[in-house]
């Protein structure tokens, strides 16, 4: 697991090849366009399960992902359809409203850990849900919809983004936009947790009360990190509302937040790429296991309980636990 | 008025018979289990399907519905709660299972009790009507007197038989309990199975009442959360009063607050937020840790 | 009655026991002392069965115990109160002490057992419905010695009994000691700090420095013996 | 253990792939999508939707396919269960598109088919949804194709019918707080208003998950309203509130604008649900042809017991059939099916008499985009519905 | 010598229980005080009150004249007061090295977002964690080990490792929890001139909260001894020694042994 810089730069590589060349490729190739929309779901979920993942990091069990999603997608759908601000605009002001909120709240729950955390977080998404229905900014039940397609994003007279309504394939174009964030998402989280306040969130999860005894401001350190997984759970949530063109209370729902717990889960809650790699196995093996027809929630769920049985490090303990045998 | 403090004790019965089994659960193993909801309905159809379907007694049919439960309680902790926490270094490893066990039973719910919405010939006709002031249909104060009596009895037998003092003592001490003689692995099993018994035993009543759906697993499971919160988790005094809490605060709620449209469950969610916050260990816990 | 030979254990990598050998006759008092972390304890563990042992042998009446599960172990006697009380908190002193009695099945004495240890004890009749966890030190200790005896246990093993309890609570700890197994004819192995105390009632003494037995002998020649004195109050190094 | 795994994988594609393959016949397919919920708590809706697709697409293959254009087409039906997702519709839409598939029926709730919207337009499908939102189906919007009549339709006809019959002055609406019915509580109010009726109550509402109903309908009861309308209610909770309503001594009607399943009923609510209003589809004995009552036989015989809630799911697949027939054009062209929606009308086979299916929806959408469905308005008596009257929609 | 540390008075009481009783004494510049008793008679509490882990019911702490009772901890230990835990509290799945990487927290000047961005102070920070981190590890004789994941050292690496994460924040006063405790009379013995070491090179004034009589003797300049949460005895070892209610409270009175 000690890469030198040149082989990780070079996987780093080839992933980026991967996605943004070889899947579209694939895609036009096969004529799975189909692929399109599942890979784009991939990539945005697995921004939200990161920001799970990261409260993982500091010691918290996050069940309230969804919650700060479901703000995300309405502060972007609000800001477009009452404001007519520019979709892309408003992205990065969902994510730090949703950043905001989450400080609000985390302010006083992030003192609790273990289950109790867990629970404030579930019933959380259950109040932003009964939030969305109960205020008239969101429209209540009948949802934000018809949300036009996002314009062009332009600086200084280039052109970024192009307009997406005027565009033949805007699943492409989303799909290569969800996953540049996805990209970037991952680049922050990997340099956070090789930079020093990763260190610091290890230390954390480890022993809060010895880290507090070198100095480290560990409420601050919490909030922080809080923040920054909400803003990740905020931008997935805008992101899908953009594609949906349409934000329901029931966009993001408790079962998100469980699913986006499973994904980090089941990826490894010790790798960076842990949550990556559960939210594509568990998303797209749901969309695979489709052709069991009414066996599919079955052996979907039996598949998620082996792997919980033999693998409780998750999927990528696989890789390490062989090559720790071999070095053996 | 009346008939509000009268929704509230019907409420508050059948919540706290369910936070029972989950709270039990809690207190040996330390699991959220979150497939409790789903054993809740499981005891549901049984007793649809025995007293429903095949027309044999009801008793007969809720003690078939104790029974199977029991015996999935019993199966689920043997092969996977207990292997798992035993391998596991991360307790959270618990709660990725209990979510795929729920989703299973989701899944098992479905393919053998089909996706209708499933009810039972009531068990007693007639209503109570005090001049409009109460009005409870005889059912509910027998099902209501049959869950105040279950809790009367689970209490008594955790208090005074010694399976109930060993799981009462297991609870607190693993080692001292293995010191007394205890099997622990054993008596686990035994606690983790009188759980979800109790869950199917709540299926099995409220199927007379409330009908039964594959859909009701996982809301149930959340309420139940809800009120082993409010209570304190893992002790079984906290379990009867969050759940007697969240139905008084459920029929108030509903009674004044529905011309503001549907709040009640919004502010009984944001209090509890708030109320576990300031307080985690809930109303008869133990401070974590 | 009971003995270990050779027993070695270790936690992860570190050593806990080493080479242990010791031994106890019918009836007798034996006192295992030594300083924190010396592994008092961790004999006792690995005679109850609650830390599995790496190698060594241990027989107790002529039979191996080392694959015997706790349970077990309690059920043909042996049976130990454990360091730091442990009282089951929210249990009330009648179910603590019927909780001792949960090997046994001959339910018609199980009630002149309860009758004898309030005898022993009248602090516990005086608050036998009280939760345990709202008893003083010293009453929970006795609630503890008074739950083991509950099982009828043949060989009693004691851990720190004497630890954070007042001194005149010690005395009368002690004195319980002594007439368990006396009058009940119980053997005890006894682990102590207070080696003053554990040494004045015990027949023979085993010292442990870090694992290891450094001392053993006969109590009274013990007690005098300065190498003692200097292992507890210190001095020179 | 890695070796295992592989194993159960391995052994389980092996299965599907002779699935798949058993599943091959002479004729070429025609394959007609389903995007709907089949699990959890809505299930019932999706289910009885697929399930009657299932049970038309057997019957239809074993009478020899069905003929279009030139070529007769065997019919396969390939279902996507959405969870009730929004999420998971899109992709159960791009899973559609993938398959070569350009009429699916569903989904089954207003947030799914709003999200579907894009895509279906983008990918050239007309889906039929069982959603009632006007701007699924008024302009720009163009390929969805109301499945049912909406409540907004039949609200009106059954208020005004029971206000002349029954002598209904006073109305309260109680509605789950969720997307679906809180519209239709909405529409309803509207037509209530529209009719000079009284309103008593129309805030109370109900969490999805509820299964006691006495706490929330007791303040409703104490209006006394003469009607009591369920909105949008689901057939898990219509017996639960029927029931409820009745024993906190409501003597009024109570109706709803949602098709349900007299079975259900009849277990939830026993006698109780007797003079329950609801909407159905056309299996009631006054009215069902020989074909319906057929299907309803098939049904049963497929899956063991059949769901009223089918009489008006068994529309949707006859419709794109019936339409591709009389424009074979259509076929991969949506644009023509278009074009052919406006004029097309055949022949109801479901319903004794001369009957039609043309489209409808002028009035509601300003554009053709609803299947015209007999409104047959039910009343639940016994374990049975009986038609109260049958009303159109233009 | 002058105070560093005043224990003023302290008191924390838990529920009805009195673990802390009014306890007053000073800690001078440098020096090696060590505070005794028997278990439960209140060390661990005291030492949680010192260090602001547990707020006090009344009294105060204060360090170079500044109150410091009540404060977070963290704080506390930006001040120079840190402490150490007994070996059961570090950070398991890091190496050695990493964690006095991590405990240097104290010393860095780049900001959070500085370490993330790498900007120039952030990268100089890193390097003199470094080159600290391998000097700390030489003088405490843990270099050989750097690498070891934490979980995976002997019990007194352990204590080596979690004194040097004391150190590691350069300390004023390093509170030290039962340094010797489990430890063999080697052990013990380089531990004791590690703490020697430490004060002599490090001018770290040393207060420490020990159990193993001998170690205490010989390493402390003065004694504090503790019995039921209060004050019994203060003075240097030889005058504890000597002092019949200490070893009352160590060895159990005389009368307790009641003759066989």
């Amino acid at each position: 697991m000690n890469l030198t810089l040149k082989s990780k730069l070079l996987i780093a590589g080839g992933f980026l090849v991967f996605v943004f060349l070889f899947i579209p490729f694939f895609i036009s190739f096969s004529g799975r366009s189909d692929f399109y929309f599942t890979l784009t779901s991939v990539a945005l979920l697995s921004i939200a399960s990161a920001g799970v993942w990261l409260t993982f990091y500091i010691g918290r069990i996050n069940i309230g992902q969804g919650a700060f999603s479901l703000i995300g997608a309405y502060v972007s759908a609000i800001l477009v359809m009452k404001a007519g601000m520019n979709f892309w605009l408003t992205l990065p002001l969902a994510g730090l409203f949703t950043a905001f909120v989450s400080v609000l709240i985390g302010l006083p729950i992030l003192r609790l850990k273990g289950v109790y955390f867990a629970m404030i977080t579930l019933v959380l998404t259950q109040v932003v849900t009964l939030t969305a229905l109960a205020l008239p900014i969101t429209n209540g039940a009948r949802g934000i919809v018809s949300i036009p397609l996002p314009r062009e994003l332009s600086v200084f007279g280039v052109t970024l983004i192009p307009d997406l309504g005027t565009m033949d394939n805007p699943k492409l174009a989303f799909y290569l936009i969800s996953c540049v964030l996805m990209v970037l998402t991952y680049w922050v989280l990997y340099r956070l947790v090789n930079s020093r306040l990763g260190q610091i969130c290890r230390s954390m999860q480890q022993n809060e009360e010895l880290a507090s005894s070198i100095g480290i401001n560990i409420a601050y350190v919490r909030i922080i990190v809080f923040a920054i997984s909400s803003f990740f759970g905020g931008i997935g949530g805008s992101m899908f509302g953009a594609i949906a063109q349409s934000v329901y209370p029931s966009t993001f729902q408790v079962k998100d937040s469980i699913d986006f717990m499973l994904n980090c889960f089941l990826g490894g809650l010790g790798y960076v790429f842990g949550p990556l790699l559960g939210t594509f196995v568990l998303y797209f093996g749901w969309d695979l296991l489709f052709i069991l027809d009414k066996f599919q929630l079955l052996v979907y769920a039996s598949i998620v309980i082996i792997l919980m049985r033999f693998l409780p490090n998750g999927l990528l303990s696989i890789r390490f636990s062989n090559l720790r045998r071999k070095s053996d | 008025m009346e008939q509000i403090l009268v929704n509230g004790v019907y409420l508050g019965a059948q919540y706290a018979m369910i936070a029972l089994g989950l709270t039990l659960i809690f207190s040996l193993m330390n699991v959220l289990n979150f497939a409790h909801g789903q054993m809740y309905v499981i005891g549901g159809f049984v007793t649809y399907t025995i007293y429903g379907q095949l027309g044999i007694p009801f008793v007969v049919a809720l003690f078939a519905s104790c029974f199977t439960l029991a015996i999935i309680g019993a199966l689920v902790e043997r092969y996977l709660f207990g292997p798992v926490l035993k391998r596991s270094a991360r307790e959270e490893s618990s709660m990725l299972l209990a979510a795929g066990i729920a989703l299973l039973l989701d899944a098992v719910i479905l393919l053998l009790f089909g996706e209708k919405q499933r009810g039972v010939p009531k068990i007693v006709d007639g209503v109570f009507n005090w001049d409009f002031r109460i009005i409870i249909p005889y059912d509910r104060i027998v099902i209501c007197c049959l869950a105040i009596f279950c809790i009367v009895a689970f209490i008594a037998f955790m208090q005074y038989t010694k399976t109930g003092r060993a799981l009462r003592a297991l609870a607190q001490d693993r080692v001292a309990c293995q010191l007394m003689g205890v099997n622990v692995d054993r008596y686990s099993t035994i606690g983790f199975a009188l759980g979800a018994l109790l869950a199917g035993l709540v299926g099995g009543l409220l199927v007379t009442i409330t009908g039964v759906n594959l859909g009701m697993g996982t809301p149930t499971s959340i309420k139940a959360f809800m009120m082993v919160m409010i209570g304190g988790a893992g002790v079984i005094s906290g379990a009867i009063a969050g759940g007697i809490i969240l139905g008084f605060l459920e029929a108030f709620g509903l009674a004044y607050l529905s011309q503001y449209g549907d709040i009640t469950y919004l502010l009984i969610f944001i209090t509890l937020m708030v109320f576990l916050a300031i307080r985690p260990q809930g109303l008869m816990g133990k401070p974590w840790g | 009655m009971l003995e270990l030979k050779d027993v070695e254990l270790y936690y992860d990598h570190v050593y806990a026991l080493r080479s242990i050998s010791i031994y106890l006759n019918q009836g007798e008092t034996v006192a295992l002392i030594g300083a924190n972390g010396a592994g008092k304890s961790s004999i006792l563990k690995a005679i109850t069965g609650l830390a599995k042992i790496h190698s060594g042998s241990m027989t107790y009446q002529g039979q191996d115990l080392t694959q015997l599960p706790t349970s077990t172990i309690v059920e043909r006697g042996i049976v130990m109160v454990p360091e730091g009380r442990r009282v089951f908190p929210f249990l009330s002193v009648s179910d603590n002490l019927k909780m001792g009695a949960f090997t046994r099945t001959d339910k018609g004495e199980i009630e002149a057992s309860m009758e004898s240890v309030l005898e022993r004890f009248p602090r516990l009749k005086e608050r036998f419905r009280q939760a345990a966890g709202t008893l003083s030190g010293g009453e929970q200790q006795m609630l503890v010695i008074g739950r083991a005896l509950m099982a009828k246990p043949k060989l009693l093993l004691l851990d720190e009994p004497s630890l954070g309890i007042a001194p005149k609570l010690v005395q009368d700890i002690a004195r319980a000691i002594v007439n368990i197994n006396r009058n009940e004819q119980v053997t005890v192995l006894l682990v102590e700090q207070n080696s003053r105390m554990a040494l004045s009632i015990s027949n023979r003494a085993y010292a442990l420095t870090t694992g290891k037995v450094s001392i053993s002998g006969d109590s009274r020649d013990m007690l005098h013996d300065e190498r003692v004195k200097a292992a507890y109050l210190g001095g020179e190094i | 253990m890695f070796v295992r795994l592989l194993k159960l994988t391995l052994s389980l594609t092996l299965i599907t792939l002779g699935f798949v393959s058993l599943s091959s016949a002479q004729n070429p397919v025609l394959k007609i999508g389903f995007v709907g919920v089949t699990s959890g708590p809505a299930a019932a809706w999706g289910i009885s939707n697929q399930r009657s697709m299932e049970t038309r697409a057997a019957w239809l293959n074993e009478l020899g396919g069905v003929t279009i254009g030139d070529t007769t087409y065997d019919i396969e039906i390939v279902s996507f269960d959405d969870q009730k997702d929004p999420k998971r519709a899109i992709a159960g839409m791009e899973k559609m598109a993938q398959e070569g598939i350009h009429y699916v029926v569903g989904p089954n709730v207003d947030d799914g088919a709003a999200a579907v919207r894009p895509v279906a337009e983008a990918q050239g499908i007309m889906y039929f949804p069982y959603a009632f939102p006007k701007a699924l189906y008024t302009a720009p919007a163009s390929n969805a194709v109301l499945g049912m009549i909406a409540s907004y339709q039949s609200g009106p006809p059954i208020y005004k019918y029971l206000m002349d019959n029954e002598g209904v002055s006073s109305v309260a609406f109680i509605a789950a707080n969720e997307s679906d019915p809180l519209s239709q509580r909405d529409n309803g109010v509207e037509a209530a208003n529209a009719l000079g009726l009284d309103i008593v109550s129309e805030n109370v509402t109900y969490q999805v998950d509820t299964t006691d109903f006495v706490p929330v309908l007791t303040p409703v009861i104490r209006t006394n309203p003469d009607l009591l309308v369920l909105s949008g209610v689901s057939p898990a909770n219509a017996p639960q509130l029927i029931r409820s309503a009745r024993e906190l001594g409501f003597e009024g009607i109570i109706s709803t604008e949602t098709a349900h399943d007299a079975r259900v009923l009849q277990e939830g609510a026993g006698d109780l649900a007797n003079g329950f209003i609801s909407v159905g589809g056309a299996s009631t004995p006054e009215i069902a042809s020989d074909a319906m009552k057929e299907f309803v036989q098939r049904y049963t015989e497929m899956f063991g017991e059949y769901n009223d809630e089918s009489n008006t799911k068994v529309y949707a697949l006859e419709y794109i059939l019936e339409t591709l027939k009389a424009n074979p054009a259509a076929i991969d062209d949506v644009n023509e099916f278009q074009k052919t929606m406006d004029t097309f009308e055949a022949p109801n086979p479901f319903m004794k008499g001369d009957a039609k299916l043309s489209y409808v929806g002028m009035t509601s959408f300003g554009q053709k985009r609803q299947v015209s469905v007999p409104m047959v308005i039910n009343v639940y008596q016994d374990g049975q519905f009986e038609t109260l009257f049958v009303g159109t929609v233009d | 010598m002058t105070s560093i540390l005043e224990v003023r008075n302290v008191t924390k009481k838990f529920g009805g229980l009195v673990a802390v009783n009014d306890v007053s004494f000073d800690v001078k510049k440098e020096e090696i005080l060590s505070v005794i008793g028997p278990n439960g008679a209140g060390k661990s509490t005291l030492f949680k009150l010192i260090s602001s882990f547990l707020k006090t019911t009344s009294g105060d702490v204060y360090f170079k004249g500044e109150r410091i009772s009540n404060l977070r901890p963290h704080i506390v230990a930006q001040k120079g007061v840190v402490r150490t835990f007994q070996e059961t509290t570090i950070f398991k799945n890091m190496t050695v090295r990493e964690t006095i990487i991590v405990a240097q927290h104290l010393r860095s000047k780049a900001t959070l977002g500085g370490y993330f961005w790498g900007t120039k102070i952030a990268k100089e920070d890193n390097k003199a964690f470094g080159i600290q981190a391998d000097e700390l590890l030489d003088f405490i004789g843990l270099d050989s080990l750097r690498n070891e994941v934490a979980s995976n050292l002997t019990q007194g690496n352990l204590r080596a490792l979690g004194m040097a994460i004391g150190l590691a924040t350069d300390p004023e006063i390093l509170l030290l929890d039962e340094p010797f405790a489990g430890m063999n009379p080697e052990e013990t013995m380089g531990m004791v001139d590690l703490v020697r070491l430490i004060r002599n090179e490090r001018k770290v004034t040393v207060l420490l909260v020990e159990h193993d009589m001998s170690a205490v003797m010989s390493i402390s300049e003065r004694i504090v001894v503790l019995n039921f949460g209060s004050l019994i005895a203060e003075g240097t070892a030889q005058e504890i020694q000597n002092n019949e209610m200490v070893i009352e409270a160590y060895l159990g009175r005389a009368d307790d042994a009641l003759g066989a």
